[in-house]
């Protein structure tokens, strides 16, 4: 393909900004041409790009190390729906400790590590209060009166439940213990998994 | 099996690109000379991709016809080209002996008296298997170069991909009910904790009071018996909020005054009145 | 951002397209928006922006697993000078091996094997999965249950395929059996090679 006017020098330049993966400064753009078109050239096709593409979705914009076509943020909601991102779990520890909390609640860690028989993070219970489903509502009267921990309204609120009775019964549970081996609740039977998947 | 080889006669470098292009792959001729130093033959025989490939090469190269190979010629070329291979000690693949053997089967077969008026279905040509084999992988030999010859991703274009500005919103896990059920569940397993630790329905009514009831007694100061209960669940509440005191008060986590009887119940946290 | 006409629905697909890391089905398409605006609308707008982008330097086209942009051939030349790397060449053995599994999917490596007439070396397979255009879909119920090996979506969209009876048609075994033909068939015409040689 030859190139005779400005406009076929556009194209190119407009063709390897929207392919490239990385900002492109002028120097790399010229460096596409033979002869060499000289910075003034290509610094007024890159002005003119900028103007073309006035008004739609992506804008021409220049970055510290170059060009680059990027998108406008008010498109952002749109995109945001393409994303095909999992959304994030808790580890099992993490989880553990909240139903531990929920279900026991005064709690204070050393009566979470009691029943799940391992050391609790203070990660794991920074990550609960953080997300505003744990709090300390006091002290236990032992030596170094260890923080007693409950879950919070917010907690409630967050998974829909007007009062902690609300919580899954645990009758099912025992029931369900008595029916099943514990393999399958290893698999995560959750059905938005299975949805993006198929997405 | 001291063979001469008959090889095709010596071509210069100018006709190498030629031979190349009509059968895919490089191709170099041996000095017709007895002696061929060792690397020309290695490189000669890198340049097919096998057994299949090097007697294509020998039946294009000679113009034979496919569906009437002359077997005694091809075997000797094909065996010439092995021997060569075994004498320079070069590392000899499995597959040109197998090849070799196969060979030299379908010749003598060839050479066996036909019956006479054998019927037709029984008579099989001993080559047809080997010709179907040639066929074929000559099929593939041109497959993979149209599919190579295809616009590719990366070679032939690129795709476009630009930028995505967007404001970064933390996404959350999200938790369900079931999650939560599970994980006590595995808690139980786990620790074998069954008989301790299942929690009915009412307990947790209990245990949810008593985490309110230490919010609101947090500030430490002694709190009215009566502000500390709830009074808009009505009675069934009331019980569940004094089963809730008595737990508290149990696991020492409350401390209960009174100073005289009939006098007003103060309620406090047991680590406040200590270091009150 | 609110959409009122078919106008501002093509520049928020042409956005998307723009942006995309890979194809984008119009079910994709369609989940941007609220309420879904359908597919035959959609698939209008897709053909008008194809339209639109007529005789610029990149094109919309149609791949096994949905739309894209792309850069047109005849501007490669220029794109390369930008590249910090070589696209990969395949060797012959890799390429075989691709057609064998493309044209006569599922297989094995043994039959591979049948059809080269050598052994295949696992590098060769490794290199065809690791670019993404190959997979293990499954076993065959014989001893040692070899893994069926076939070509995945990815390579389709990789040689800009919708399915694989855009495949280029094989050579009959007849006009095989025809030497002049023959020459003619094994011309690679890959003039993209040529130009890359030089580069």
């Amino acid at each position: 393909m030859l190139l005779n006017t400005p406009e076929d020098y556009k194209r190119v330049i407009e063709t390897a900004l929207l392919a490239a993966s990385g900002p492109l400064a002028t120097s790399d753009l010229r460096r596409m041409f033979e002869p060499d078109p000289g910075p003034e050239l290509v610094r007024k096709l890159l002005d003119e790009l900028r103007a073309d593409w006035d008004g739609r979705g992506v804008e021409l914009v220049q970055a510290a190390s170059g060009w680059r076509f990027q998108t406008r943020i008010e498109f952002q909601v749109y995109l945001d729906c393409l994303k095909d991102e999992r959304a994030p779990k808790y580890s099992r520890a993490v989880l553990e400790t909240l139903a531990i909390i929920a279900y026991r609640q005064p709690v204070t860690r050393g009566d979470i590590e009691d029943i799940r028989g391992v050391a609790v993070s203070p990660n794991v219970i920074k990550t609960l209060e953080s997300r505003g489903w744990v709090d300390v509502v006091g002290h236990r009267d032992t030596p170094g009166r260890p923080a007693l921990l409950a879950t919070t309204r917010r907690f409630l609120d967050d998974l829909g439940l007007r009062s902690l009775s609300e919580l899954p019964p645990l009758v099912e549970i025992e029931r369900m213990m008595d029916l099943v081996e514990i393999q399958e609740i290893a698999q995560p039977a959750a059905p938005a998994d299975e949805e993006q998947q198929q997405a | 099996m001291e063979q001469p080889l008959d090889l095709a006669p010596v071509e210069t470098g100018a006709q190498l690109d030629a031979v190349a292009r009509l059968y895919g792959a490089p191709m170099l001729e041996l000095p017709k000379d007895l002696y061929i130093p060792p690397d020309a033959l290695e490189v000669f025989l890198e340049a097919f991709e096998g057994p299949l490939d090097l007697l294509l090469y020998l039946i294009r190269k000679a113009n034979l016809d496919i569906l009437d190979i002359p077997m005694a010629p091809l075997t000797r070329q094909y065996l010439g080209y092995v021997e060569a291979m075994r004498r320079h000690n070069l590392e000899l693949a499995a597959d040109y002996l197998r090849m070799a053997a196969t060979l030299l089967e379908i010749k003598s077969r060839m050479l066996l008296p036909r019956p006479k008026r054998v019927e037709e279905e029984d008579e099989h040509d001993p080559r047809e298997e080997l010709v179907r084999r040639l066929l074929e992988y000559e099929q593939t030999k041109l497959a993979a170069l149209r599919l190579d010859a295809l616009p590719r991703l990366g070679r032939d274009f690129d795709a476009v991909g630009v930028m995505v500005v967007e404001r970064i919103v933390e996404r959350l896990p999200e938790v369900s009910l079931h999650d939560l059920q599970l994980a006590w569940l595995a808690l139980m397993k786990k620790a074998r904790l069954t008989q301790h630790h299942t929690v009915r329905q009412e307990e947790l009514s209990v245990r949810e009071h008593m985490s309110l009831m230490l919010r609101r007694l947090a500030t430490g100061e002694f709190v009215a018996f009566e502000a500390v209960f709830d009074f808009v669940h009505g009675r069934a509440g009331l019980v569940v909020g004094f089963l809730a005191m008595l737990e508290l008060v149990k696991e020492r986590l409350v401390v209960v005054t009174q100073m005289e009887p009939m006098a007003p119940i103060y309620v406090k946290l047991a680590d406040a009145a200590e270091h009150a």
